[in-house]
């Protein structure tokens, strides 16, 4: 019962999807439009299980008075509830983005500084990994090298004011810009297509009940 | 690079940038993009191929067209995309296009409305006055990823069962008659990741056969450039294509100004990467001579 | 708000009405400056003839016909018709074009769309399967009023024959998908099979599996612990699988070497699987007691919230290795370099093509797209993903063997008709075989 | 409204700025202030996912529909609240069934859609000829040596993919060969990507400088 069902859901759901693609008819195709709306409805529900869970972890971390790091499983907890109120309490319900609510003030002003700002420390860990990778070692490490140079060169006005002694669609733009359309290109075709095998027998495994570790054992 | 290898008097220099602290690094980057913020200066680009074919493709959309824009990114993306999406609503204003919007993300669509809001405070459009609903509509945003545009390939309203205010689309002017994608004249797609451009090439492009162009961050454009030609009718990646573009739609906005800065700090990646490889052959040298 | 004017029926009211209506709203006049707004103000085709004799209102659009969208459920038709002689030419005050459709040639008619100047078709994707429909479409143009805002007219073809949607039970447009499928499938099953029947499969050796040993020998010289994190996404994604698999193979060589193995996940699902995998991989190592629970746990969802808790202990305990196995997105770099910052032996793999770059300069190790797949199989040695394997391999011979004859046949029917346009190229075109809409 | 008076607009300022120095913080050293942004963050990015699914997702597709009578809306309802059960680990093992849904659809669109799109499709964008004429008929070199190049690029790295295979002799030399596209490949993506992640800084920065402190204008 406990592998069996969810197997068969699995395959049932897979093979469905896979069907209405070559038959448009009904039932088929209005099939996997339900099953969209399902599965857009799970997702909403996946988001509610990972805030759930995060809040039960850190309500756990909060208790525990050994625990360092208690206040922060307190602030976790706090933060949670004060936007989960105000946005489902006191945002004007399904108005509760609309420029001007108390919801949309703490997207403004909490949430989109530390999210921004997160990504944004990025820049600064970019600088040092090309400090420390790009260097000559081999004749791979080479090409990686010169191809980050060249295009980083040539995305600046400084590629074209070094290469200003060059014909037009010789410059140091022109350079990152061929050498991304066609030797980038290629290289990330064969991933691509690689990608898409490997994903595709992944898929067939997990539809057919061959891969089953998602479930768990026993 | 032989040329490079320094006389031995510099090699304890070298031998601490081998060894140097990254935070040295990250307060030259700081500064490098905080210094031309108080530069009143921008540059012209010249506009790249996958750029101008989007602005291209923008331009070909009859005056009235309706377009779609969906927009799938969130505030961390917004410095590189936001200038896009406000570039194409001028556009749109421009061309007097009927707008939906929509968000596989559920910031997207919070985005859209700043950007539009941006758009018409330029002063080129202080007499256009939209009203919502007729005009353009915020759908908002949907959760299901690549299955939201499989579904709205057959079916928008179930998908959208009301907009972003909280309205029944069946009360909503402009969402008569729209049916699914094939309606749509045009979709600009607006992402920073997944879903995104991604799904949009392999759902509403390939299944449901829309006419697309993509503004991506950067980092995913590389993974985007395949597509161009066939799937996507042009490409804007990262900040520098924001600039371009806004260039090539002729509407000049925070994308260029910013470029400056984007420039010394690129300039002073490439010098630390010069000099990281300096160090690393002078050292090199030293080591095989001991 | 006009909202409440725009319903269908209100198309039939006279247009005296219309007109009533717009004069009370003066304030909508404005608005009248859109083709958009008429589309919305109530009108009738047949009785707003006399208005469309003012002239000069354009001609109408001729030769208006329906025919069903092919290949899918029945519930589209496309209409197409001949632009009015009055659209970019003649009059040029074409502005756009009105869509309307009955069930009956007589009406009524209501609008189902609208179409810019010079379109010559429209899908309208409303309809029942089965049911005949009627089509009119009429141009709209924009006529100067003296002394007042500019009137929209709309001028009405003739109905179109009678048309209707039909359901399709197979979609010809993608049989050359079904055949890939179909041939994609059948190879990987096969070698499954043969793999499971014994049938001994090569694998190649994969640059960096072969490191892992020693990287899990050098955190247990230096006392220090091994971090896995199998991505940041969750069950559904084939690269969390993946992940997981190898994460079998490092538990048990870390219980043969008796490191200390930490396991900090973002998804509550890949916790609990991971703990099965790691404790089973204890038992066949022959140190189950060694195996600690609490050394797979969860941190948070949140991509970024998950990022900056593995930065924090990573920066605390320093481990000696990391492993990356799985999808990653932006956080792939905070974690590569700020492990690579406290010096640790990295190893990653991931089919994120985005993160690649990243991996490969902030790692020592990199497995590349498909190789993370490759790995599982390689180092689990189970006959299914054996076999699938071989069978990718299978996909991957065809797809090269077609590249090569493709490009010769192309470039030969190139030569041949001094063309490389694919339109041109006809049969030599070999990439159209390819197309799947 | 209550958020554009003076006060509000001030505080959520000066609130957003201490908030993106505290995260900054952290490219020091890791310290109190920019855990205490990032305990913060979590809390308030599942709060703001929960809030943003509840009204746009939940209630418009499970709410709205159960209220109108639409019954079949019961079955992703309760394979959702089975979901939940997780959150219980001894009835836990139920969220098997809502995942092997989740599963199955992923999987049965994924494998369509990566064959499609990636496979097929870009097997007909290589399917090219490499002797290239303009419109007039004229050979151009070096539009056929680009193509040329993409297309010994796509077979070398493709090559390097094949696992069933020793890369010994040939095989190995052209594999060899497909590395060193998939080096170029990850170097100038890398490139590509550098002024990607400075742009995201230059947004903080220009919030930092323009909005809070207001010297830049």
């Amino acid at each position: 019962m406990r592998r069996e069902i969810p197997t068969f859901i699995a395959f049932f759901v897979g093979i469905i999807c896979i069907v209405q693609f070559f038959i448009p008819h009904w039932p088929f195709g209005g099939m996997v439009n339900t099953f969209s709306d399902w599965f857009g409805l799970l997702q909403a529900f996946a988001i509610w299980l990972g805030a759930l869970n995060l809040i039960k972890v850190s309500l756990e971390r909060s208790f525990n008075k050994k625990s360092h790091d208690r206040w922060y499983g307190i602030v976790v907890v706090f933060s949670f509830l004060l936007i989960a109120i105000i946005g489902l309490f006191f945002s004007g319900a399904r108005g509760f983005q609309l420029a001007g609510t108390r919801f949309d003030f703490l997207y403004v002003n909490i949430y989109t500084p530390l999210s921004s700002t997160m990504f944004a420390i990025l820049a600064f860990f970019v600088a040092s990994a090309s400090y420390r990778a790009f260097r000559a070692r081999s004749w791979e490490a080479t090409l990686l090298l010169v191809a980050a140079f060249l295009v980083m060169l040539g995305r600046v006005p400084l590629g074209d004011t070094l290469t200003g002694f060059a014909p037009d669609g010789y410059r140091l733009s022109d350079i990152a810009s061929w050498i991304m359309t066609y030797p980038q290109v290629a290289g990330q075709r064969a991933i691509m297509i690689g990608i898409a095998l490997g994903v595709a027998s992944a898929s067939l495994r997990l539809i057919l009940g061959l891969e089953r570790s998602y479930l768990g054992g026993e | 690079m032989a040329d490079m290898t320094p006389t031995n008097g510099n090699a304890s220099f070298f031998e601490k940038m081998m060894r140097i602290d990254r935070r040295v690094i990250f307060v030259f980057i700081g500064v490098a993009l905080i210094f031309p913020m108080f530069l009143n200066v921008t540059q012209h680009l010249p506009v790249s191929r996958e750029v101008q074919m989007a602005s291209d493709a923008l331009e070909a959309i009859p005056e009235g067209a309706l377009v779609l824009f969906a927009c799938d990114y969130d505030p961390p993306s917004a410095p590189e995309l936001q200038p896009m999406a406000v570039s194409a609503f001028k556009v749109a204003l421009r061309k007097k296009w009927r707008m939906v919007i929509i968000g596989l993300w559920p910031q997207g669509p919070q985005q859209a409305n700043m950007a539009l809001n941006t758009a018409l405070a330029d002063p080129r459009y202080k007499d256009v006055h939209l009203t919502e609903g007729v005009d353009y509509v915020n759908l908002g945003f949907q959760s299901g990823n690549e299955a939201v545009i499989q579904k709205m390939g057959s079916d928008i309203p179930t998908t959208f069962p009301r907009d972003y205010r909280g309205i029944p689309v069946n009360q909503i002017p402009i969402m008569r008659g729209i049916k699914n994608l094939g309606n749509f004249d045009f979709v600009v797609n607006i992402s920073a990741g997944y879903p995104g451009t991604r799904e949009w090439v392999q759902f509403g492009v390939d299944r449901f056969g829309v006419k697309m162009i993509s503004g991506s961050t950067a980092v995913q454009t590389t993974e985007m450039f395949p597509y161009v030609g066939r799937q996507l009718l042009g490409l804007v990646g990262g900040m520098r294509g924001a600039a371009e573009f806004e260039q090539s739609t002729d509407n000049p906005g925070l994308a260029l100004r910013f470029m400056v800065g984007q420039s010394v700090a690129h300039v002073i990646v490439i010098a630390f990467i010069l000099i990281g490889n300096a160090a690393y052959f002078a050292t090199r040298a030293g080591r095989k001579k001991s | 708000m006009h909202g409440h004017l725009l319903t269908a029926k209100n198309k039939l009211n006279v247009f005296a009405s219309g007109l009533l209506r717009l004069g009370c709203l003066a304030g909508v006049l404005l608005l009248c400056l859109t083709p958009l707004a008429f589309a919305q103000t109530p009108t009738d085709a047949s009785s707003a003839q006399p208005t469309i004799a003012q002239p000069p209102s354009p001609n109408p659009p001729t030769a208006v016909t329906g025919r069903d969208f092919p290949n899918d459920n029945g519930g589209s038709i496309i209409v197409s018709w001949t632009p009015s002689t009055d659209d970019g030419a003649g009059l040029k005050n074409v502005e756009s074009y009105h869509i309307l459709r009955g069930t009956a040639p007589a009406g009524p008619y209501d609008t189902v769309g609208s179409a810019a100047a010079g379109q010559t078709s429209f899908t309208d994707a409303n309809v029942h399967a089965g049911t005949n429909y009627y089509y009119v479409v009429a141009a709209v143009a924009m006529i100067p009023q003296p002394g007042g805002a500019p009137k929209a007219v709309f001028v009405q073809s003739d109905p179109s024959p009678a048309v209707h949607g039909v359901a399709q039970w197979f979609h010809t447009r993608r049989l050359n998908a079904l055949i890939a499928v179909i041939v994609l499938c059948s190879a990987i099953l096969y070698f499954i099979n043969a793999a499971k029947s014994g049938k001994a499969l090569f694998i190649r050796k994969i640059a960096g599996l072969e490191a892992v040993d020693d990287a899990v020998g050098r955190a247990t010289e230096m006392g220090r612990k091994i971090f896995y994190i199998p991505g940041t996404q969750d069950m559904d994604e084939v690269q969390t699988l993946a992940g997981i698999t190898i994460l079998g193979r490092v538990a048990k060589v870390a219980a043969e070497y008796e490191a200390q193995l930490e396991v900090p996940v973002s998804r509550s699902l890949v916790m609990v699987t991971c703990r099965e995998v790691v404790k089973e991989a204890y038992l066949n190592a022959g140190h189950p007691d060694a195996y600690n629970e609490n050394s797979i746990y969860y941190l948070t969802d949140d991509q970024f919230g998950y990022a900056a808790g593995i930065d924090g202990l990573v920066m605390r305990d320093k481990p000696s290795t990391m492993f990356y196995m799985g999808a990653f997105y932006a956080e792939a770099l905070l974690l590569a370099e700020t492990g690579n910052s406290i010096g640790a032996i990295q190893i990653a793999g991931t089919a994120m093509p985005a993160q690649l770059p990243f991996f490969v300069t902030a790692c020592d190790y990199t497995l590349i797209g498909e190789e993370l797949f490759a790995a599982s199989a390689y180092l689990s040695r189970e006959p299914k993903l054996l076999g699938s394997l071989k069978g990718q391999d299978v996909g991957k011979g065809i797809i090269l063997a077609i590249i090569a004859l493709g490009i010769i046949l192309t470039s030969v029917g190139a030569l041949s008709m001094r063309t490389s346009d694919p339109d041109k190229l006809g049969g030599y075109n070999i990439g159209q075989y390819f197309d799947v809409e | 409204m209550w958020m554009e008076s003076h006060f509000w607009v001030t505080f959520g300022t000066w609130m957003a700025a201490l908030l993106t120095l505290g995260i900054m913080s952290f490219l020091y050293k890791d310290n109190p202030v920019y855990k205490f942004c990032e305990a913060l963050f979590v809390g308030i990015s599942a709060g703001y996912w929960f809030v943003s699914y509840f009204w746009q997702n939940l209630l418009p597709q499970l709410g709205d529909p159960l209220w109108h009578g639409n019954l079949l809306v019961i079955i992703p309802g309760i394979l959702g609240v089975m979901m939940l059960m997780r959150l219980i680990p001894s009835i836990g093992w139920i969220s098997r069934w809502p995942l092997a849904f989740v599963v199955g659809f992923t999987a049965g669109l994924r494998l369509i859609t990566f064959l499609q799109s990636n496979a097929m499709t870009q097997l007909q964008n290589s399917v090219q000829p490499v002797i290239r004429y303009n419109q007039s008929g004229t050979f151009m070199f070096w539009e056929s040596f680009n193509v040329l190049l993409v297309t010994v690029g796509t077979f070398a790295g493709l090559l390097y993919f094949f696992f069933s295979k020793e890369h010994k002799g040939a095989f190995g030399y052209v594999s060899r060969i497909g590395t060193w596209f998939l080096m170029v490949t990850f170097g100038a993506a890398f490139g590509y990507t550098v002024m990607g992640r400075m742009s995201l800084l230059i947004g903080r920065m220009h919030f930092l400088l323009s909005d809070w402190l207001n010297v830049v204008h």
